[in-house]
């Protein structure tokens, strides 16, 4: 591992706290991350120094603002290896879904016309387009899932073999399973039976934790959220392809993002702004510059080497114990280090009270996932996700609080 | 925060050995089916009156200690209760999950025991589950319907 | 004036700030405002010590973070004399504009129907209509200026005759001319004609200024803005009556604001939930609260009071420089503290620059009104807008600064 | 940041007494309107070619004093040239405008004054007003049309 953890963990307030005299144990990243002080004193420093509005401001207050919101876009789009006008700034990715889903899928696609998604997606990437599908009448078909929690390509294949599918909706990396997914070879399948199909990925859950490249994974839309990578609330984004972009309506409509307004329409500024109507989250901007730099420093090789071995750390002690199933690949190299699993007669909810009773933070429910969740079979699993800061010292507490659960409700 | 805040030795009893839960009741009135799909659980409740007071209730399905117990304690509560009384008692249930000291707590028996439950808002509609049940199986029979099912979130 | 504005004013960092020796005068608070240390400590709090995600978590950090949120939405409701349930937070006003053309205007007028709205509307509250109307082929009527900057009633009775309009968008304060718009009145007209239109109402550069209430005003939507009002970036709100929320379908779609998912559709959560998709600006939420509890303290009275001094110090002091010209309503009473100016034979942006070479920051340009502008004949106007921080202190150096622009670009 | 970084005496100058500011050039082959409504500034620019070179150029319009010394200089420093030059030349304003050191300062004459501008990004789209006008007549003269409007940002 080529960070300290230990020395890294210092950087971020809330781990400093007690809960009921235990140390605060946070393996809830999969759900929001833990912000590091560089991020809050960049915020900081554009509030307590350059507060303003970006753009068109002709003093200097407002040159800093937009240098630090434009800028925190040309950083995104290095580490993403993206081209920084098509890098829309949105306030979570679910936002970025629903602009896919209205300004591309909403006026493209319609009856006759079949949209690919995977039975594995968060919310966020399946009720904008299932509610558009309901609307306009185009269908929506769902790779299965393999036994081992991997997508079934295979069905995949024989899913758009018709030629009908036009548009792919997938998530990168699962948050419920932590399965990795091929996109790029998902895409490949799909754009075989229909070379002019797009790609959508939901990357809320990859960027934070391994390195992505956009250009590489050849996708046509990519949708990340702050709040999981170290940043601040409030900021996502979606990246595209600029050219197609250029090609499509707005979504959210208003100031900054026009031309030219006349009291009968509209024409719209160049990409990106043209998809950023409003005043935007500047100080949210600046903060998500801060979390990328440090996700840079740290080297997103050694953030990934990093979650597997704490996948492995994972994978061992919780699925050590009696009576617990994990749901998800079982090697660690195929996924990232959000583990969900069962304990036999304890209700997930009383798991994680238990655990929360010990300063162990984890998330229970359908983590927004509830047609994945009917497709196991379950109403709800416990989840551990482990990031940055996070090192085989919290697995301890974890399997402490899992036994003591078993033993508090035992029937 | 400590645990036992909420999860009271009553509240265990009653999760480890529940009252009245059964898949099936003779002489059904009605059924209804609730679900709160942000936690996953499910509850089926059956109810049969006579005389316009709750003769027997039972629940099935599944969900955590906290709804399990909830609902067992309040089959205990409210057996032999005229079907107004049932509601209103229901209704001091409710207002004691959102922080008021409960009216009828001598009344409510083992339900009391859920007040701590009120401070952990998460789980308030754990412990109200099986009491909207109820409720609504109380309005759907004087609706004059048989079956119900209600997916909802407090 | 009921409230100290030069101790006020240490409790904004950015205004210690000096440029190039001179003082910092913000008068840009029309585009954004100054953020207190109050709000700031409010979002420094959430990040460094419940740092979480909200609902559903079963530890104590979430939830905390949930109170923080759900607690901000109270403030706010309380704030604004409107129900909690109608209180929808979004990322900023435009947002708010856009989930009620999206929400209610798109889905349910069409040909033959009419909207109203104003020749003085901020872009956000002008595009999001247009473009509906553009594609879904309602009308769209405009009430005019009177003399005097005001709106037309008269002219609007007129528009409204025929009974075919269903929908009202005004702005309640204008960002330009600065003018106090009578909108309950505006609505009564609207709605004497057709009493089942809806009436939305833009208050971004309302709340921040005066009070106001929801009830009292009796409109359907009002939306509004956090960074205009001391609060931070990347969030707004919409404020709505909850049984029309209750009656709409969804925006912006995906987790939290579901109540259940299958693989073919999805039904809603309770309101406001319903039109909030994915994690929210918790931390944004916060910093809104506490920018709530700080003019609520100052009294909204008493804030009104103070700009209505302001205004009439900036009509005296800027309107008494030779060949300088006055945009909106003369009279202080009839107006906010926003004064839109032009200096003959000098352009608004060298006037702006020479202001800011100096230290004084005023806002040039079209301030995303460009149907008004054109409504005006101009292209572009300086703008000096006061607020909580600013004194009649703030006169001298943008009089002295207008004063060396004429003298500099004199040709 | 002083305001004489980028309002230098040369362009106060231009400002003052434009070169070749008229509303009309007899023997016009194009006339292009250009806006940019972000700030307001109108630009018309009209163009007389011959045996494929700038004879004349001339420009009206409303902007600040950025926009229209910008287009004075410009002017000055395009008369006379063929147009894949002056073209050339244009490239070489908008490289300096993105921060780039001028590979032609001395054929930009006045023009490089403006370099100070690249300090304020929000002015660099007055300066290249006239710029673009240019380019937009020569192209439009390239492509035998002779009038073009364009509402752009740069
Ligand atoms: C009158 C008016 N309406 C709406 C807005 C838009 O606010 P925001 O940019 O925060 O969405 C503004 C701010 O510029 C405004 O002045
Ligand atoms: C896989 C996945 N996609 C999308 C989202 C939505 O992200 P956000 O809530 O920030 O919009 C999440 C986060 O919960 C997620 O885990």
């Amino acid at each position: 591992m080529a960070f300290d953890v230990p020395a890294l963990r210092k950087e971020f307030p809330t781990l400093q706290r007690e809960i009921d005299g235990h140390r605060l144990v946070y393996l809830d990243s999969g759900a929001s991350s833990q912000t590091p002080r560089v991020v809050l004193d960049a915020m900081d420093r554009y509030y307590s120094w350059s507060r303003s509005n970006v753009h068109r401001g002709v003093y200097q207050l407002a040159e800093e603002a937009t240098d630090l919101y434009e800028g925190a876009r040309a950083k995104l789009a290095t580490f993403l290896d993206a081209d920084p006008r098509g890098v829309v700034f949105t306030k979570n990715a679910t936002e970025g879904c629903n602009l896919v889903a209205y300004s591309w899928v909403r006026r493209q696609l319609g009856p006759g016309d079949a949209l690919l998604t995977t039975v594995m997606e968060h919310h966020a990437n399946h009720v904008p387009f299932t509610t558009a599908a309901n609307e306009l009448g185009f269908e929506v078909r769902h790779v299965p899932l393999t036994d081992d929690g991997q997508l079934d390509l295979d069905a995949a294949r024989e899913l758009v073999a018709d030629g009908k599918v036009r548009f792919l909706a997938a998530v990168h990396v699962s948050n419920v399973l932590g399965t990795i997914n091929d996109v790029a070879e998902l895409a490949g399948v799909v754009r075989e039976a229909n070379p002019d199909a797009k790609v959508h990925i939901d990357g809320a859950q990859a960027v934070p934790h391994l390195p992505v490249s956009f250009r590489e994974l050849d996708v046509d839309f990519y949708a990340i959220t702050g709040h999981k990578m170290l940043g601040p609330t409030g900021i996502g984004a979606l990246i595209a392809r600029p050219e197609l972009l250029e090609s499509m309506e707005p979504f959210l409509t208003g100031g900054d993002m026009i031309r030219d307004v006349t009291l009968e329409g509209a024409t719209w500024n160049d990409i990106p702004h043209k998809f950023e109507a409003g005043t935007p989250m500047i100080a949210e901007a600046a903060g998500l510059g801060a979390a990328v730099d440090l996700l840079t420093d740290l080297g997103m090789d050694a953030v990934r080497e990093h979650e597997v071995d704490m996948a492995a750390g994972l994978l061992d002690a919780v699925g050590g114990i009696d009576g617990v199933t994990i749901h998800g690949p079982s090697d660690p190299a195929l996924r990232g280090a959000a583990v969900s699993f069962a304990v036999d007669g304890v209700h997930p909810h009383d798991v994680g009270a238990m655990l929360g009773s010990k300063g162990v933070c984890v998330r229970v429910g359908h983590h927004c996932t509830k047609p994945l969740m009917r497709c196991l079979g379950l109403t709800a699993t416990a989840r551990a996700s482990a990031y940055v800061y996070n090192d085989r010292d919290d697995l301890e507490p974890l399997v402490d609080g899992i036994e003591a659960a078993k033993t508090f409700f035992a029937r | 925060m400590s645990l036992e805040d909420m999860y009271q030795e009553i509240i265990l009893d009653h999760y480890r050995k529940p009252l009245n839960r059964a898949p099936s009741l003779e002489d059904e009135a009605v059924a209804v089916h609730h679900s709160n799909p942000l936690c996953g659980d499910e509850m089926d409740l059956r109810l049969r009156v006579v005389d316009d007071a709750v003769d027997a209730v039972v629940f099935d399905g599944e969900g955590c200690s906290i709804s399990q117990a909830a609902a067992s304690a309040m089959t205990d509560a409210v057996i032999g209760r005229d079907l107004k009384d049932a509601l209103d008692l229901t209704e001091d249930f409710r207002r004691m999950m959102h922080g008021d000291e409960p009216a009828r707590a001598d009344d409510l028996k083992d339900g009391v025991a859920f007040q701590g439950v009120a401070k952990f808002p998460v789980r308030v509609k754990c412990a109200l589950l099986g009491w909207m049940a109820l409720k609504d199986a109380i309005e759907t029979y004087e609706r004059g319907a048989s079956a119900h099912t209600v997916t909802h979130e407090e």
